[in-house]
């Protein structure tokens, strides 16, 4: 349905940007891993510069978690390569291997809380393994404390924390050691949307400042936008794409579409729905007013999308048209260098529609 | 419904014989609880590190300390003391009295706390290894920043259990001559037709046993 | 206590051509036994052994009638346990032997050798105990009060002079003292098992005959034949013969 | 900031509609709890009629979870009362309670899985509680197992699961005993939009097919927004609003502003950012275009929110019009009844703005 | 190195006295064992209902659950048989023999087993027992559906444990005269300084003190 020059234009550009990667920090090379006779990943390669705040996306078992693991060393894999730093991982053993994982800060999907131990001294302990000072160590998780919002459950034992203050308490832990790279599994599914958003700018704040290099896995499509650069999409253990956010939500390939399932958007039967893309160029003019005072016709907006990504606002528009405007509103798109596409009904959706207006939509 | 003569008899035993026999157990089994503490602690880390899902799994070293464990174990209490008599003559100069007792008794209670520890490191969630792992940990790190810290609780009850387990088992220090409640219990008690002073023994070790659950208890609430 | 089994086991002893005897014993005894059984196997029984460790549960089970008869304690031993159990368990005349106790010594030569806080390691139970503070009074090196249970016990040690140091261990272990005390008081058979000259003693105790082992049944067996039968087997020359050969007198037999 | 009447409105609607609650499933009144001397629960007042899917949201930390699991009375509480089907559940100890739970699934926050079993033993424990004869629990297990889209892992154990797995599972187990009642915690937290969207349309369709009444606890709108009738936002143990959900999110009273935090828009400084309210009647029609041609002006579109409830779409819309034609618009919006309010640009976006283009925003 | 009389003597012994202690041993151990497990099982169900922090809290009722337990555990090897000798008496109809050891085994056995079985019930996460009174399932089903399931491991563990305990323990069974591998290693070898018999004792003990950790290690990998 994407028009194909489009597409493939973006496959060359993703080859092209991602397939050198000498500078790489995490460079990944066809690694596959099998429990038993399952192979979870199936030749997944990833580069990821410095400084960067990758995305891992995929649907529930595709592999994410496994993938991350790989990459501090607590899952070996069977073929492949996986270079942090330059250095094989699987290669690392001992003190090595523990100056790696030093580096490399990890919140788990299952938060794995020490249950026995205290909010401070879970937050505390890997400052207390790498031997830092007392003093020091107060001041880091009082002030990682604050940062999550949980000072006065400071002494408070896990079991008496809330599912999103244990997250929380995770994340703490995983900041602790200022690592260089942060590998972050889920790391916000557990939290309310305000919350979460404290914790995506506070990882956004401490990549500006510091530099690290973050590893998102998240199934939130609002917390990719905000805090990744670049993303891959893994499929049962595959890489299907991987690119700038950006690129990737505004085209849309299968894969993106097989991870958010289809909008429910309910469509006008009468006249002509098309989705508008809106590229940096479009997004700034008042492009729909003037479409219509131009060619003096109304249509109705019938829904979109427009996300704040980390650095831009792109998003997509739906409109209905009446039929018989179709060819002078696709001269107009094509004079204005607008990318465009026509959305059919295809799945009927089961939402139940009013009877004074047969869809609600966009003024 | 005692008359004064048994109170005269009673409190002159208690002097000489039971007295003495509650100290020379608490010495006892407090040295032997310490030691076999200690040891028993290494071993189980030993275990723990080179067991076959342990943290750096040697198969070698541990079928020789699974070995060793297991030998210690086999032998009947009495036979233990004989087997190790020369080393007891090693290290403590004698083969009788109550360090000569505690010899033996420790390396009863060695391989049997090794064994209890070991098990309850094994039931230490994986996940929280591997979150120590991940930011770096050392394996004896996780020892004893993750697995001990976990199995608190269990190291508690275990600790409890031995200890009380080797009350009754310091029994056969008597056969060393080292005295403590049971031997006074047989020999004073049981043997000489001597019901108040078997009573009142195994009374004493029951208040004893009680004492110990009771600080486990207290401490297991304390910490869980 | 015992009467409320007599019945049961008087009905017991009664049948008629019983062939099976249980005979309780520890190890150190458990060879005479033996012989016991190859002297009464042709007279048409089956004397089996019960092995115990050493306690008075022989006793109480010979007393309950869940064996027929014991060779383990000696005669003062049983009559103690009569008194204590309310019962009556008899050793049938001729006694079979005595054992010898003597004081042994690695160390000293002499009783007077013998130093200030000598350790003297002896059997801790309260039968040998009784007879070791006996032997010591006997050597003249401590002096004994009065008797006031079954047994003397240490509480009853009225001057020590030398301060000697009692060592109550286990009776298996005494003689495995040896080397850690001053002297030990134990059976000679033990000393002789243990690989040391029963012979070479630092103090013979003169009280030892006083203290006869044998057969010990209970009183309304005393008339039966297995037990006249067992009586006449101890006194065979063949079984005098191996008692004498296996022993080598640290075991004595009466010569009645 | 919003026009107080309409606010007003709102409230005095929510007391009416939810004040009385006669034939209601599930009626909590003044309920409070407290964990040693903290008060997590502080007088709640939420009635469930049966049938109905309800929402419960809030920060981390609000009482989420310690409410939904005195529903189910795993988890006493001090004062007020909590009917389930008119019986208090407090009330109730032993044969009756475990009735009256036969009747209430429930899944958990953190999944609680038997480690030690495997995803077939899972689902099928709470059938075999109730000895249920193994024919039906086999095809009940396996029928669950479709339906969660895991058949192959039939004899996995839980660690070998993903997240999204093991939180799968924990849907079939609630589920197998097809209960009256069903209380999910989080229970789409750790799946990918396109299986939460599963999950949720299937609880929609239970809830239509058997009219099970649900009470969901999630930090994700889109799932509040398409399977929830009613919501209640949970604030420090208070309950701070409720009513259904279109109205609250239309009406965006503090407190869902607190929960979702401020979106970030990029405003434009020149000319007046206006909000447009999309309610049923607006939305039907083709509002900008119209406004546009009729008033001949330009504007841009900023962005927007159109979401799919249950049965609607509703959202909202921001333009910006020149400052010189406020007036017009003003009188515009009066005329045809449209709900707007004026948006200030209060918190600085952090985000880089484009040299070439002021702002990014929906054409 | 052994001289032929060396290996008739112990055809002999082996024939007459080890082969016996033997089976002896293994029958003893092996009744101890079913009936302990069994009775500390039930045990250590009413301690995990009852228990402070258990299903049912019942004060009086785990307090005197927690009395028997400890009083038993108080008392030494030899003075136990010896006080429940009339028991003993009435329930197996005589004071001596394999049978009549069984008892005092299993009486020595049982509130060991159950304290341990109870400390591993203790230890199993909270949640997913609250998670089975989710779905309505009684206290019974609690310990049987998931306790039980979940602490499937240590309870291996504890079994092999006791098993090994009580192998060592059953020497014990001498006191009255029933025998077994203890019995002989002590009286056939150790007092009779045959060292032969005392040898071959331990070994055939130390072999199956392997055989039951062996089935207990391969137990455990297999079920976790
Ligand atoms: N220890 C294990 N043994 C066997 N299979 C495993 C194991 N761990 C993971 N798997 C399987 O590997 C696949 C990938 O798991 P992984 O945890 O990486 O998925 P994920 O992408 O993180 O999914 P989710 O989003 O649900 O967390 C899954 O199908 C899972 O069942
Ligand atoms: N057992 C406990 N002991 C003490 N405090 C507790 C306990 N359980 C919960 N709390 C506290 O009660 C409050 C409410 O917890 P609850 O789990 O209900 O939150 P929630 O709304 O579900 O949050 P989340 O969205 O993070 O899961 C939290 O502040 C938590 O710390
Ligand atoms: N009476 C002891 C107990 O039950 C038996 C000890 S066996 C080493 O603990
Ligand atoms: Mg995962
Ligand atoms: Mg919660």
């Amino acid at each position: 349905m994407w028009q194909l020059t489009l597409f493939d234009d973006f496959s060359v550009v993703a080859m092209f940007s991602y397939g050198t990667g000498g500078e790489n920090l995490i460079q990944i090379k066809g690694l596959t891993k099998s429990f038993g006779d399952s192979q979870v990943l199936k030749g997944v390669d990833i580069n990821i510069p410095p400084g960067m705040i990758y995305g891992l996306v995929g649907r529930s078992g595709a592999g994410k978690s496994t993938l991350l693991r790989c990459i501090n060393g607590l899952e070996t894999y069977e073929e492949g390569n996986l270079l942090v730093e330059g250095v094989d991982v699987k290669s690392l053993s001992g003190k090595a291997a523990r100056e790696l994982r030093k580096e490399i800060g990890m919140i788990f999907q299952q938060f794995s809380l020490l249950t026995r131990l205290s909010v401070y001294e879970n937050i505390a302990l890997p400052l207390k393994c790498w031997k830092y000072s007392n003093s020091y160590i107060d001041n880091k998780v009082k002030e990682l404390l604050e940062m999550i919002g949980i000072p006065d459950k400071i002494h408070a034992k896990p079991k008496e924390l809330s599912g999103g203050q244990k997250q929380r308490v995770a994340i703490a832990r995983a900041l602790a050691m200022n690592p260089k790279i942060l590998l972050c599994d889920e790391a916000t599914s557990a939290l309310d949307p305000k919350t979460a958003k404290s914790i995506t700018s506070l990882l956004n704040q401490i990549n500006q400042d510091l530099g690290i290099t973050i590893v998102v896995v998240t199934h939130q499509m609002s917390v990719l936008r905000s805090v990744c650069e670049e993303i891959a999409i893994l499929e049962n253990g595959k890489l299907e794409v991987s690119g700038p956010v950006e690129e990737i939500f505004l085209k849309q390939p299968q894969a993106l579409k097989n991870l958010i399932g289809q909008k429910d958007l309910v469509l006008l039967h009468e006249g002509i729905n098309i989705k508008i893309l809106l590229s940096h160029e479009i997004s700034c003019q008042p492009v729909i007013t003037r479409m219509a005072r131009e060619l003096s016709i109304d249509f109705m907006i019938l829904g979109g999308e427009m996300e704040s990504y980390q650095k831009h606002t792109l998003g997509s528009i739906i409109i209905n048209i009446p039929s018989e405007h179709f060819n002078k509103v696709k001269e107009y798109f094509i004079k204005n260098h607008v990318m465009w596409e026509i959305v059919q009904s295809n799945e009927q959706s089961s939402a139940e529609v009013d009877d004074h207006c047969l869809a609600m939509n966009f003024g | 419904m005692f008359g004064n003569e048994f109170w005269v008899e009673l409190l002159k035993y208690f002097d000489k014989i039971i007295g003495p026999a509650i100290f020379s157990t608490i010495r006892m089994v407090t040295a032997t609880m310490i030691i076999a503490s200690i040891l028993g602690f290494g071993l189980a880390i030993l275990l723990t590190l080179y067991g076959p899902q342990g943290l750096r799994p040697r198969e070698k070293i541990y079928k020789v300390l699974d070995f060793i464990v297991n030998s210690i174990r086999s032998f009947p209490a009495l036979i233990l003391i004989v087997a190790i008599s020369p080393i007891t003559r090693m290290v403590v100069g004698t083969t009788i009295g109550e360090k000569a007792a505690i010899l033996p008794l420790t390396l009863a209670a060695t391989p049997f706390i090794a064994r209890l520890i070991e098990d309850s490191f094994k039931e230490v969630d994986k996940q929280l290894i591997e979150a120590a792992r991940s930011f770096g940990a050392s394996d004896m790190q996780i020892i004893f920043r993750v697995m001990v810290k976990e199995a608190i609780p269990s190291l508690i009850s275990i600790t409890t259990l031995t200890a009380i387990t080797y009350l009754a088992a310091s029994t056969m220090a008597g056969a060393v001559g080292a005295g403590g409640l049971g031997a006074v219990a047989l020999n004073y008690g049981y043997q000489s037709f001597n019901n108040t002073i078997l009573y009142t023994s195994v009374f004493i070790l029951f208040i004893m046993v009680q004492i110990i659950q009771g600080i486990g208890t207290w401490l297991y609430k304390k910490i869980v | 206590g015992c009467s409320s089994n007599a019945p049961e086991q008087a009905n017991k002893a009664a049948q008629p051509g019983k062939k099976v005897i249980q005979i309780a014993c520890v190890s150190t005894i458990d060879p005479i036994v033996g012989w016991l059984q190859e002297g009464m196997a042709p007279l048409g029984y089956d004397v089996q052994t019960v092995m115990f460790d050493a306690n008075q549960l022989p006793a109480t089970a010979l007393k309950d009638g869940n064996v027929d008869g014991l060779i383990t304690n000696h005669l003062p031993w049983i009559q103690t346990f009569n008194k204590e159990n309310n019962c009556d368990l008899q050793m049938p005349k001729p006694y079979t032997y005595y054992s010898r106790t003597a004081v042994y010594s690695l160390k000293h030569k002499t009783i007077d050798a013998i130093p200030q806080n000598a350790l003297i390691a002896v059997p801790g139970d309260p039968s040998n105990m009784d007879r070791s503070l006996l032997t010591l009074r006997d050597m003249g090196l401590l002096t004994l009060g009065e008797k006031k249970g079954n047994f003397y016990t240490i509480l009853d040690i009225k001057d020590n002079p030398k301060n000697i140091k009692i060592i109550e261990t286990d009776i298996t272990q005494t003689i495995r003292s040896i080397n850690d005390v001053d002297a030990v008081i134990t059976g000679a058979n033990r000393v002789k098992l243990a690989g040391f000259d029963p012979n070479s003693f630092l103090y013979d105790d003169q009280t030892n005959p006083n203290y006869p082992i044998g057969l010990v049944v209970n009183a309304k067996d005393m008339d039966a034949q297995w037990v006249k039968d067992a009586m006449k087997v101890t006194q065979s020359d063949e079984f005098r013969n191996k008692f004498n050969k296996h022993f080598n007198g640290t075991y004595v037999l009466y010569n009645n």
